[in-house]
């Protein structure tokens, strides 16, 4: 679990891409990790259903920051019915490297927000899917 | 320093300290990176000595039974130890065993007070006093409690090292018919004046409902001589298994109250059409109880009176002294220590933050070195709201932790600062 | 006859059951006066495999840690194995593990029906059908709901041999919002037609709330099909520990329901004043959970499932057809037996009295020799005396018991009558 | 246990003494055991005090009824005041043999219920004082 705080994690987390609001979103959805009450709000801006921008705030550790940092790269110019269909993978791919299950929920939470955000009701737990 | 260093000499070689290790199983066991274990959350649940864990194996291999109605040998000795288990707890927070209602832990016992007593006392426009420093677990239920009722909730203020406020308190218990308060924060160990409180919540004709989850473990108990109304405290938090717990009740109280539970065990007669009950404790205890768990809930309080309890409090008290200086090192380096920083106002609990390391990333640091501390808002969301914590990392301390547990801690501090500089 | 003689070919030497027995600590023991113990009240509690047992000791001597919360080591073991444990229990009844509330005992997952879904769905002037068999446990809760929502009870009527009677069964169900009743008869034995009443029930707009705490241990089960809305059952009485057991309920039934316990692991956000709750099943699970004897719970449906429940019940069926056999020779001296007489009608429970000897008088003797059995009313008051009977005797089988122990039961007898001969 | 149920016990099972119920009574009281459901109701006739006649009732194994009809021999001739007083060892010499724990409830049903009346409210279990 050391050997997950990398250096490209670590400037994810202290330096996060695509944060904070827009006036106006499209879609957006919020929620937080019940186990430790990191928090994160995801809001896209879409073209013709395809994700033009993306925006995210919230707190917490530097898993879950990152990850969703993270994923504001990767959903950018996706088309939201794809983006409803991300898997768990797509985070772990982003991440790289094994994440510990205790952990698991906190990697996973920008990606519940965000296919929350696609399917405009609370998604479930991808790790849970 | 120098009051430290006596610690550490008396406690490095304190026979009586490595005998307490030895007790228990866990502790010889390496972690799968085979680091020493270095068990820093006990506020969440304690270990186990090897005499509590032999009580549950004694029971199911030699006398695992149903009671009370059973004539046969087996379950005769199986009622006999379930309630000899009933006294010892007793005794040990000062009660008779009338007064003790077996229940699964905590939470239970204190939405037992709030479904039967409240539902029976609370009336639309009466107040409810908590403190700021609730778990969720004294609070949530009288939030319901309130909303079935009428009845509103008032908090007794904390000031920003969580020290309970007491300049309104005659003022806050105008009206009040219940003031509920933990004996312990479990996130910042601060330990309630309840010597001040319980007599001024009489007064105004208020009984108590005391959190007791951190409290019974940790600090000598008479609930007599406190005068405490209702007193709740969980097993497995005071080297007790999981799924089992007790209410204390004043008998008069526990008398008058209605049935919560009910079923099987808990009934004088039965008809189609209604039903006369058990007096307390049986009252309130329907179904088969958690016969195993209590029975090595009655050994786990004998091994704790063994030790002697004013031993424990001391033993955590220095613990926490030398962890507050050891940590207090680390303060120009970015590390904030929450909570009183005085070890007699404390009870072997310390949250902390640590740079810009959010608390579950510290917590997932120190475990690959064998350490065990939790992060997070430690079940009091509304007190991390309130003090602007996202999150903090939490060590907390028993009878079987070393000064050379701290020392491990301090060194993974560093550890997690050269992860987090890169 | 020879039935049952090609029974007694076919276990006396059946190895299977010699290896079930050899798993079982408890029976290997004699009792103080030196006999065999004979253990006939597994109705009342079971014995325990030494896997169980072995569970627990596991369980605390290498990863106690409360759950959910805990970033570290063993902390993650735990969770881990309970969450297994709740899929190990869902699937030994058919449900999925969301369906799965983990509770102490039958009787705590009744009265959470009773608090939760009753609270909101039960008003004055609405119908609950029992049956005249009910458990206390199935009855007092539903007596106390009646009186909190002005709701009535109804019951389904027995006959003289504690069968239902189901000729007005539309007639009862008529304005009926909830039928409870037992699946099978702690006091007789008697399965209940649930395949018949279910279906009506829906019909009628009525759910259905199973007490399972005879039915899980015993007969192969599959909620779905079934179509239980609720199915209530406790680890102990099916080879678990004591203080575990599962509230299974249709998962749009759970997510629809308030919650009834509160307090932490059940929230999403608490503030001081209010709360946001978790999805099933946590929002029914507050406080530390049982984690040690859920975990071996799990490890007890998972002996059953490998002896197959299918074998279980034909093992019982054979065990009952032998006991009415041998018993049917007592009838001459004074033995009535109660209850169906057909083995294929009940499960491993039969209830007796003997001649002028009480029920208590014939334990007691009995247990001389080593034979547990339980004399009284089995929690059954009203059914007791709508029959007439003050108290009587109940012999119950399980896994491990044999067609020998049934012989020691008849020797028992022989016994009982000779000292009441004086 | 097996020698517990000596003949003179089963006779007293059997054979009840002033077993029935009186029209008046000055003083009575019933209970239940709550272990077994066994019942014993006690009545007694007064004279200044001191018990004239007694009748019980009930029903039950042969322990509870042995010993409450036994006891209903002590007690006759005896001030009331020494009726509320009598301790769980009046019933011990009266069975005359030691009653296993599980069956100490049965054999002190009766007496409950005599001191019940004797005292005018539910007394304590003779074997918990
Ligand atoms: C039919 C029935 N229902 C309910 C119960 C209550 O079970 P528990 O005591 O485990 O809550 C029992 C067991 O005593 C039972 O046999
Ligand atoms: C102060 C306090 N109150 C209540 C509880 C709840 O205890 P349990 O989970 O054993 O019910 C805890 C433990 O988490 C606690 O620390």
């Amino acid at each position: 679990m050391d050997d997950f705080y990398r250096d490209y994690i670590l400037d994810h987390y202290r330096n996060p891409r695509n944060f904070g609001t827009f006036e106006r979103a499209d879609v957006e959805a919020e929620d937080l990790n019940p186990l430790c009450g990191d928090e994160i709000h995801m809001q896209l801006q879409l073209d013709d259903g395809v994700v033009r921008d993306v925006r995210f705030s919230g707190k917490g550790c530097a898993i879950s920051q990152a990850s969703a940092s993270m994923l504001t790269e990767t959903v950018k110019g996706m088309k939201l019915s794809d983006v409803a269909q991300l898997s768990k993978q797509a985070v772990l791919d982003n991440v790289g490297i094994g994440i510990s299950p205790t952990r698991m929920k906190c990697a996973m939470l920008g990606l519940r927000v965000l296919k929350s955000a696609a399917i405009g009701r609370l998604a479930a737990w991808p790790d849970e899917e | 320093m120098i009051r430290t260093g006596t610690l550490l000499e008396r406690d490095r070689d304190n026979e009586k300290l490595q005998r307490i290790i030895a007790d228990f199983p866990i502790l010889a066991r390496p972690t799968s990176r085979g680091k020493r274990l270095v068990y820093l959350d006990s506020a969440a649940t304690s270990q186990k000595p090897r005499c509590v864990i032999d009580a549950l194996v004694q029971y199911y291999e030699q006398y695992n039974a149903n009671i009370h109605r059973g004539v046969y040998e087996i379950a005769a000795r199986a009622t006999d130890e379930y309630e000899r288990a009933r006294v010892k707890v007793a005794r040990f927070v000062g009660a008779s065993p009338s007064e003790i209602v077996w229940v699964r832990n905590t939470t239970e016992a204190i939405n037992l007070i709030a479904y039967s007593w409240g539902a029976q006392h609370l009336r639309r426009g009466d107040a409810i006093l908590l403190t700021e420093l609730e778990h969720h677990s004294d609070l949530v239920p009288w939030q319901l409690l309130a909303e079935r009722s009428g009845a509103h909730l008032r908090f007794l203020p904390v000031d920003e090292r969580g020290v309970h406020v007491l300049d309104d308190l005659d003022g806050l218990l105008d009206g009040c018919k219940l003031v509920a308060l933990g004996h312990v924060s479990n996130t910042l160990g601060t330990v309630a004046p309840l010597e001040t409180i319980i007599p001024r919540a009489h007064a105004a004709g208020a009984i108590v409902a005391v959190d007791g989850a951190q409290g019974a473990p940790h600090l000598s108990l008479d609930v007599h001589a406190l005068d405490a109304d209702f007193y709740a405290f969980s097993g497995h938090k005071m080297l007790g298994p999981t799924g089992i717990g007790a209410l204390y009740g004043k008998k008069a109280l526990l008398d008058a109250m209605p049935p919560f539970f009910s079923g099987g065990d808990m009934i004088r007669r039965v008809r189609y059409e209604n039903t006369i009950f058990s007096d307390p404790p049986r009252r309130f205890e329907a179904g088969t109880g958690n016969i195993a768990d209590a029975i090595a809930f009655g050994v786990a309080v004998e091994y704790l009176q063994n030790l002697g309890m004013s031993w424990v409090r001391e033993h955590e008290r220095a613990l926490t002294a030398y962890a507050l200086e050891r940590l207090a090192a680390f303060e120009p380096r970015g590390l904030a220590i929450y909570g009183p920083r005085d070890p007699d106002r404390i009870s072997g609990v310390i949250s902390f933050n640590f740079a810009d390391i959010h608390a579950h990333d510290l917590a997932s640091i120190l475990d690959t070195e064998g350490i065990c501390v939790r992060a997070g808002h430690h079940c009091t969301m509304p007190l991390m709201a309130k003090m602007g914590w996202s999150a903090t990392a939490r060590a907390s301390f028993y009878v079987y932790n070393t000064p050379e547990d701290i020392d491990v801690l301090c060194a993974g501090l560093e550890k997690a600062a050269t992860v987090f500089a890169r």
